[in-house]
């Protein structure tokens, strides 16, 4: 075969240049993604079936997920996709389908205080909007650069802290499983009369 | 078996009495001991029941007085009471004479005697490793007590001697067809239900068949 | 045993040893829950059966849940109705013979020594003693084969498939030795109202008894599998439990009963045929559990085992029939006759007006009245549980419906 | 062209780490396809085993021995009736094999056959596959709650309640093996690869590291993965005598296949991570201790041999088969399927021979590629037969049993194990 064409063929295949988990097409998978995102949350409000707005939610957490792939943190993805996807959305819908469907989807969606939700949704937006717009300096334009080291292991850092010294939030997040074993315990104390 | 019936057997008698040789006798008897005797002519040699004599049957019949046969057939014993004393022999039965397991409970239509339905309970006692019978006579459209609340074995098998007789058991907790759907009609083994009668209706109704023969 | 059933008045009944008895249910299954439903999570009503695989035949179940918690259940019967009572009434004694083998047919031959009986003793003949001797033979094996059924299907509805295929390899000798014997394998009619139709065939004491040498090991195998299988005991321990007191209030009898911890057997109690000549245990269980219902049948079987092996070895030489009229006809008057069929007391009661045909014939099934106790077993149990306890009582919808 | 192959074919990455989209692609359709295959031998071989174990022979009329059974049910199931419930929820009734579906094949992308013969080479390679194997549950739920029934939605509660708990003690399992992987280098990996290379590098199977704590964790993954999948015996989603088929009753036709499709991707799925974090992967038995060249050539016999015993097997069967006209047809199907295992293990033991005088050539690396894939396969294949046995051997648990098992024995387990491998990792090192 044609050297040249083989040349062409490879390289139509092949990103040699940039080894390592870079994404292609980044501003077209970003839209999408996005797009796929804010979709589902439309959906998770105006679906009237409960387990279409689970399912709806779960398309969201996943596109979330690729988004936070695609910003070089794999390891946030996976974690999301697990916990939330595979977990708590199951956990979800394992409550919607003891919960009798007929009668939720009968219910009016939306109730009376509606204008304040949109209200205070709008005003999210217009803080998330003025950030943006005032605080265009602390966003750069691109990437700066694609961390070293694995994600894993900056959030261990982080987290768990490097040998010899504690991680800056060691302290806080031991606070926050503490917190949550607490909640766990709540929970079953108060569902269950016996252990 | 609808097919099976209809081939071997004769057109079954219209009024369901079919042995002309036994119906004469049954029809002025009053209490199954005359009636035996009195059948048994018909037949070259039968053992006839004879009186059954035992402690349990001299307590109650000093207790109750008439009212009370107790007789013997083939080793096999059995009272003969009278309607209004059915739950309380029986509660005394079990109560004071250990016959703490009911075995059954069921009826057969005599329909020429006056009272048609003879309602039967057959016993057995562990302790005392004893079979006994006690049955009543009731007519048509009686009904009697429900011994459920002595033997709660008796639920199901009342059930079944209503469905299949309709007999009505007062104080029966929940009286209805057993073995046959709900909304049938007529009672199977009276006498006068004739194996090739059917319910059309309901098999028309439920079945969506024209007929189930 | 029965200090709590001897107790007359009728609250005690309702609560003879804690279990809210079946007659307490209303038909509509209104059952008080103990805590508030969490969220509006409603009962669930599931009718389990009259199609379902675990139903052996077509029992419907109706089951109310909370969750898979089981508050209750109602037996819907009557499926399989066919009106066995009335098809006596127009048929002469010989000629209902057959239709006996149609009530529980795993257990054909049963049914068929029971009517004999039930016969016979109302004419007040008695069959000679190696009919006898050949009617114990075929009882026996045939309970071994109504038991390998149930153990086999049991086994499969706890969830092992295995077991189905072992039982059902050895319960194919027992059939191949009816099979030659009458030419039948399920629905017999091995009997006859005065001895047997059929002398032994050639061969037939050597066949038992090369089954009795082939089978005893496989016994072992079939406990091999499961009853020191840990799954097999945390499924069947504790599950189903009916106390003794429960069991004779409601009636059940066979190794349900014995399971229960009540020594009773129809064949030791009120002996028939041939059985006061044989040597046997009567197994009984102590907790009256799902695992030592198992346990009970398991020994069932091997006493079996025994009783054949005596029978075989002892049979007499003589007549199979006796001196019975060819036209039937029974002197007026009624006899109850039971014998202690695989799934419990099997009774008849007939009534005869002196024709060739039953005035009245009621047969008392030992499955209907152990079905009753279901509700009693499963009340507070979960949903898997209903399945392993309705296998354990060991029900055919033919004999529950007849 | 052959150039572009060949080149590919030398090299030692995955092409997701070199970022080859077309070779990516090649190996996610060979993937599809042999999982496929291999859903379809593990039916025939499962009903077979199934069969034996039970005194019985299992499917023998459709081809020799019931080899084509399989193709046969394929075409049935496809061919049947589709049947959608009147009042299920047609779109989610719909949509739920197929996320089934997908969660069980996303997994084989991280799976790696072989050090480069894997689609893709994640640094998160474990966690990608746990987050994608608990997705599969999705399907399951939301076809239980689609079906508008009753047995389906019990199976589908009780699916849901069984996966999440069992994930839990799964993920500790499988963070007591990644825990090893760190133990010489100092920084662990959750890459698939980089585990099995560790094993290579610390020259033991984890399942033997730190005896018997990583036998322990071994034996939980296995126990918590036959509870993911739904197996026997914990197969409470689909317990036949007691919600009739659960989660999958009202399914018939294609998406029930794709169900079933579905359950035995993911059984394979699941076994090949058993695999790669306790069994050393693709790696031969004795890889450092017997290393010589010699040694590599005789293992690099075993592809050719085994294909030559089930040659061998399958001329004893077309022995075996009486001498009638009845079995002609199939008498020559199975020496037609002899001749053509007779010509792999040709072919295999010709590579063998030919990657034997060089390490640098083609025919090397191709050698060493099958050798890869083929103990890979065969120690997935052993995983196989442990489903079967088990489906044997043991009776269904109840659902608060198998609930007490997951809570109350795996998980404090497991979690005793991992504290103990963190002790005596840090003592050791």
């Amino acid at each position: 075969m044609n050297p040249s064409l083989n040349m062409a063929l490879i390289s139509a295949f092949t990103t040699t240049t940039d080894p390592g988990m870079a994404p292609v097409a980044t501003p077209f998978f970003f839209y999408l993604l996005s797009g796929l995102a804010v979709a589902g949350g439309f959906l998770v409000i105006t679906r009237r079936n409960p387990v279409h707005c689970a399912l709806a939610l779960i398309v969201t957490l996943i596109a979330m997920a690729h988004l936070y792939l695609m910003l070089y943190a794999p390891f946030v993805a996976a974690v999301q996709i697990i916990v939330y996807a595979g977990g708590i959305m199951v956990l979800f819908l394992f409550v919607i389908m003891l919960v009798s469907i007929e009668r939720a989807s009968k219910d009016r969606r939306f109730n009376r205080i509606w204008p304040v939700g949109l209200a205070a949704a709008c005003a999210l937006m217009a803080l998330f909007v003025s950030a943006f717009v005032k605080g265009r300096a602390l966003f750069p334009d691109r990437m700066i650069a694609i961390p070293e080291g694995s994600n894993t292991q900056q959030v261990a850092s982080m987290l768990y802290g490097e040998a010899g010294r504690m991680g800056q939030y060691t302290f806080a997040f031991e606070i926050a499983s503490l917190l949550l074993l607490v909640a766990i315990l709540g929970a079953v104390i108060m569902t269950k009369k016996k252990i | 078996m609808a097919e099976d019936v209809k081939a071997p057997a004769p057109p079954p008698p219209p009024e369901g009495e079919k042995k002309p040789a036994a119906a004469a006798p049954v029809a002025t008897a009053t209490s199954v001991g005359a009636t035996a005797k009195a059948a048994a002519p018909a037949k070259p040699s039968g053992p006839v029941p004879v009186p059954w004599t035992s402690a349990l049957v001299e307590k109650y019949r000093s207790q109750y007085g008439s009212g009370l046969e107790a007789l013997t057939y083939l080793g096999q014993n059995y009272l003969s009471v009278d309607r209004s004393m059915i739950p309380d022999i029986l509660r005394l039965l079990r109560d004071e004479e250990q016959f703490d397991y009911c075995v059954d409970v069921t009826a057969v239509h005599y329909p020429k005697r006056e009272k048609q339905f003879e309602v039967l309970w057959i016993l057995y006692s562990f302790p005392r490793n004893e079979r006994m019978r006690v049955k009543t006579q009731i007519t048509d459209g009686d009904s009697i007590a429900s011994c459920v609340s002595i033997w709660p074995t008796a639920n199901w098998l009342e059930r079944e001697v209503y469905d299949m007789f309709g007999i009505q058991f007062d104080g029966h907790p929940d009286l209805k067809r057993l073995l046959l759907p709900d909304g049938w009609k007529g009672h199977p083994l009276r006498k006068d239900y004739g194996i090739l009668q059917q319910d059309k209706e309901w098999v028309q109704i439920n079945l969506g068949i024209e007929s189930g023969q | 045993m029965s200090a709590a059933a001897k107790d007359g008045t009728k609250e005690n009944v309702n609560d003879v040893s804690g279990h809210a008895l079946p007659h307490a249910i209303p038909s509509h299954l209104h059952l008080e829950t103990p805590e508030k439903p969490y969220l509006d999570s409603n009962e669930l009503i599931i009718n389990m059966g009259p199609q379902h695989p675990a139903t052996h035949g077509v029992l419907r179940v109706i089951l109310k849940l909370d969750g898979e918690k089981v508050l209750g259940t109602e037996c819907v019967i009557g499926y399989l109705h066919r009106g066995v009572e009335k098809i006596a009434e127009n048929r002469t004694y010989a000629m209902f013979n057959p239709y006996v083998d149609r009530m529980d047919y795993v257990a054909a031959v049963s049914n068929g020594l029971g009517y004999c009986e039930a016969v016979e003793k109302l004419l007040n003949v008695e069959a000679p003693p190696r009919a006898d001797y050949i009617r114990v033979i075929l009882t026996e094996l045939n309970r071994m084969a109504s038991h390998q059924l149930w153990l086999g299907t049991h086994a499969l509805d706890i969830g092992a498939m295995t077991p189905l295929f072992y039982t059902f390899r050895d319960r194919e000798e027992i059939l191949k030795i009816f099979e030659k014997y009458c030419g039948a394998r399920l629905t017999t009619h091995a009997f006859r109202i005065g001895g047997c139709q059929y002398e032994t065939y050639a061969g037939f004491e050597k066949d038992v008894k090369n089954f009795l040498t082939f089978v005893a090991p496989k016994i072992d195998e079939y406990e091999e599998l499961l009853t020191t299988n840990r799954i097999w005991l945390e499924r069947t321990k504790n599950v189903g439990v009916i106390s003794g007191e429960d069991c004779v209030a409601l009636g059940v009898t066979g190794p349900v009963l014995r399971a229960s911890g009540v020594e009773w057997d129809l064949r030791k109690a009120q002996p028939y045929s041939a059985y006061s000549k044989f040597d046997f245990d009567i197994p009984t269980g102590e907790n009256g559990d799902t695992y030592d219902r198992y346990l009970v049948r398991m020994e069932e079987m091997r006493q079996s085992l025994r009783i054949v092996e005596q029978a075989v070895n002892s049979i007499p030489e003589g007549p199979i029939m006796a001196k019975v009229p060819k036209v039937i006809k029974p002197p007026v008057g009624e006899i109850y006759h039971s014998i202690e069929a695989p799934k419990g007391e099997l009774g008849y009661f007939i009534v005869s007006d002196g024709s060739t045909q039953p005035y009245r014939l009621r047969v008392r099934p030992p499955s209907l009245v152990n079905l009753q106790a279901l509700d009693v077993m499963v009340r507070g149990l979960l949903v898997a549980d209903v399945i392993a306890v309705i296998g354990t009582i060991d029900i055919v919808l033919g004999e529950v419906d007849r | 062209m052959p150039n572009f192959i060949m080149s590919y074919l030398g090299s030692t990455v995955t092409p997701g780490e070199a970022g080859n989209q077309f070779w990516a692609l090649i190996y996610v359709l060979i993937i599809f396809a042999a999982v496929s295959l291999a859903v379809v031998a593990m039916n025939w071989f499962e009903r077979k085993a199934l069969a034996h174990f039970q005194i019985r022979l299992g499917p023998m009329r459709v081809g020799p021995h019931g080899l084509l059974q399989p193709i046969a049910d394929a075409l049935k199931l496809a061919l049947k009736e589709d049947i959608i419930p009147a009042e299920a929820d047609q779109f989610v009734f719909w949509i739920a094999p197929v996320i089934g579906l997908l969660a069980a094949f996303t997994v084989y992308t991280v799976i790696p056959f072989g050090p480069s013969q894997a689609v893709s080479d994640m640094n998160i390679g474990v966690l990608f596959m746990l987050g994608v194997s608990s997705l599969g549950v999705l399907g399951i739920v939301v076809a239980g709650w689609a079906s508008n029934s009753h047995y389906p939605l019990i199976g589908a509660l009780r699916s849901s309640a069984q996966m999440v708990s069992y994930e839990v003690a799964m993920g500790l399992a499988v963070v007591s093996a990644v825990l090893m992987t760190s133990m010489k280098t100092g920084t662990g990996t959750l890459s698939m690869i980089g585990i099995v290379e560790s094993q290579q590098q610390q020259g033991i199977w984890f399942i033997f590291k730190f005896f018997p704590l990583g036998l322990i964790a071994f034996v939980n993954f296995v126990i918590a993965m036959i509870a993911e999948t739904n197996r026997a015996p914990f197969d409470m989603a689909e317990a036949e005598s007691e919600l009739t088929a659960g989660y999958h009753t009202e399914y018939s036709g294609l998406r029930w296949s794709l169900f079933m499709l579905a359950e035995y991707a993911a059984m394979i799925a699941v076994s090949s991570i058993a695999v790669t974090l306790w069994l050393g992967g693709w790696l031969r038995p004795f890889p450092n201790l017997l290393n010589a060249p010699a040694w590599d050539f005789i293992f690099s016999l075993f592809p050719g041999l085994t294909f030559g015993a089930l040659a061998a097997v399958a001329v004893i069967g077309v022995m075996r088969m009486p001498v009638h006209p009845y079995f002609r047809v199939q008498r020559i199907g199975l020496a037609v399927f002899a001749a053509l295992l007779g010509f792999i293990a040709l072919f295999l033991l010709v590579i063998a021979l030919a990657g034997r005088s060089s390490d640098a050539t083609v025919a090397a690396r191709f050698r060493d590629g099958i050798d890869y894939v083929y103990w890979f396969v065969l120690k997935v294949a052993l995983f196989m037969y442990l489903f079967i046995w088990c489906r044997a051997t043991w009776p269904r648990y109840r659902f608060d049993q198998l609930m007490r098992v997951g809570w109350k024995v795996l998980l404090p387990i497991t979690l005793v194990v991992l504290i103990l491998t963190a002790i005596v990792g840090v003592i050791v090192s």
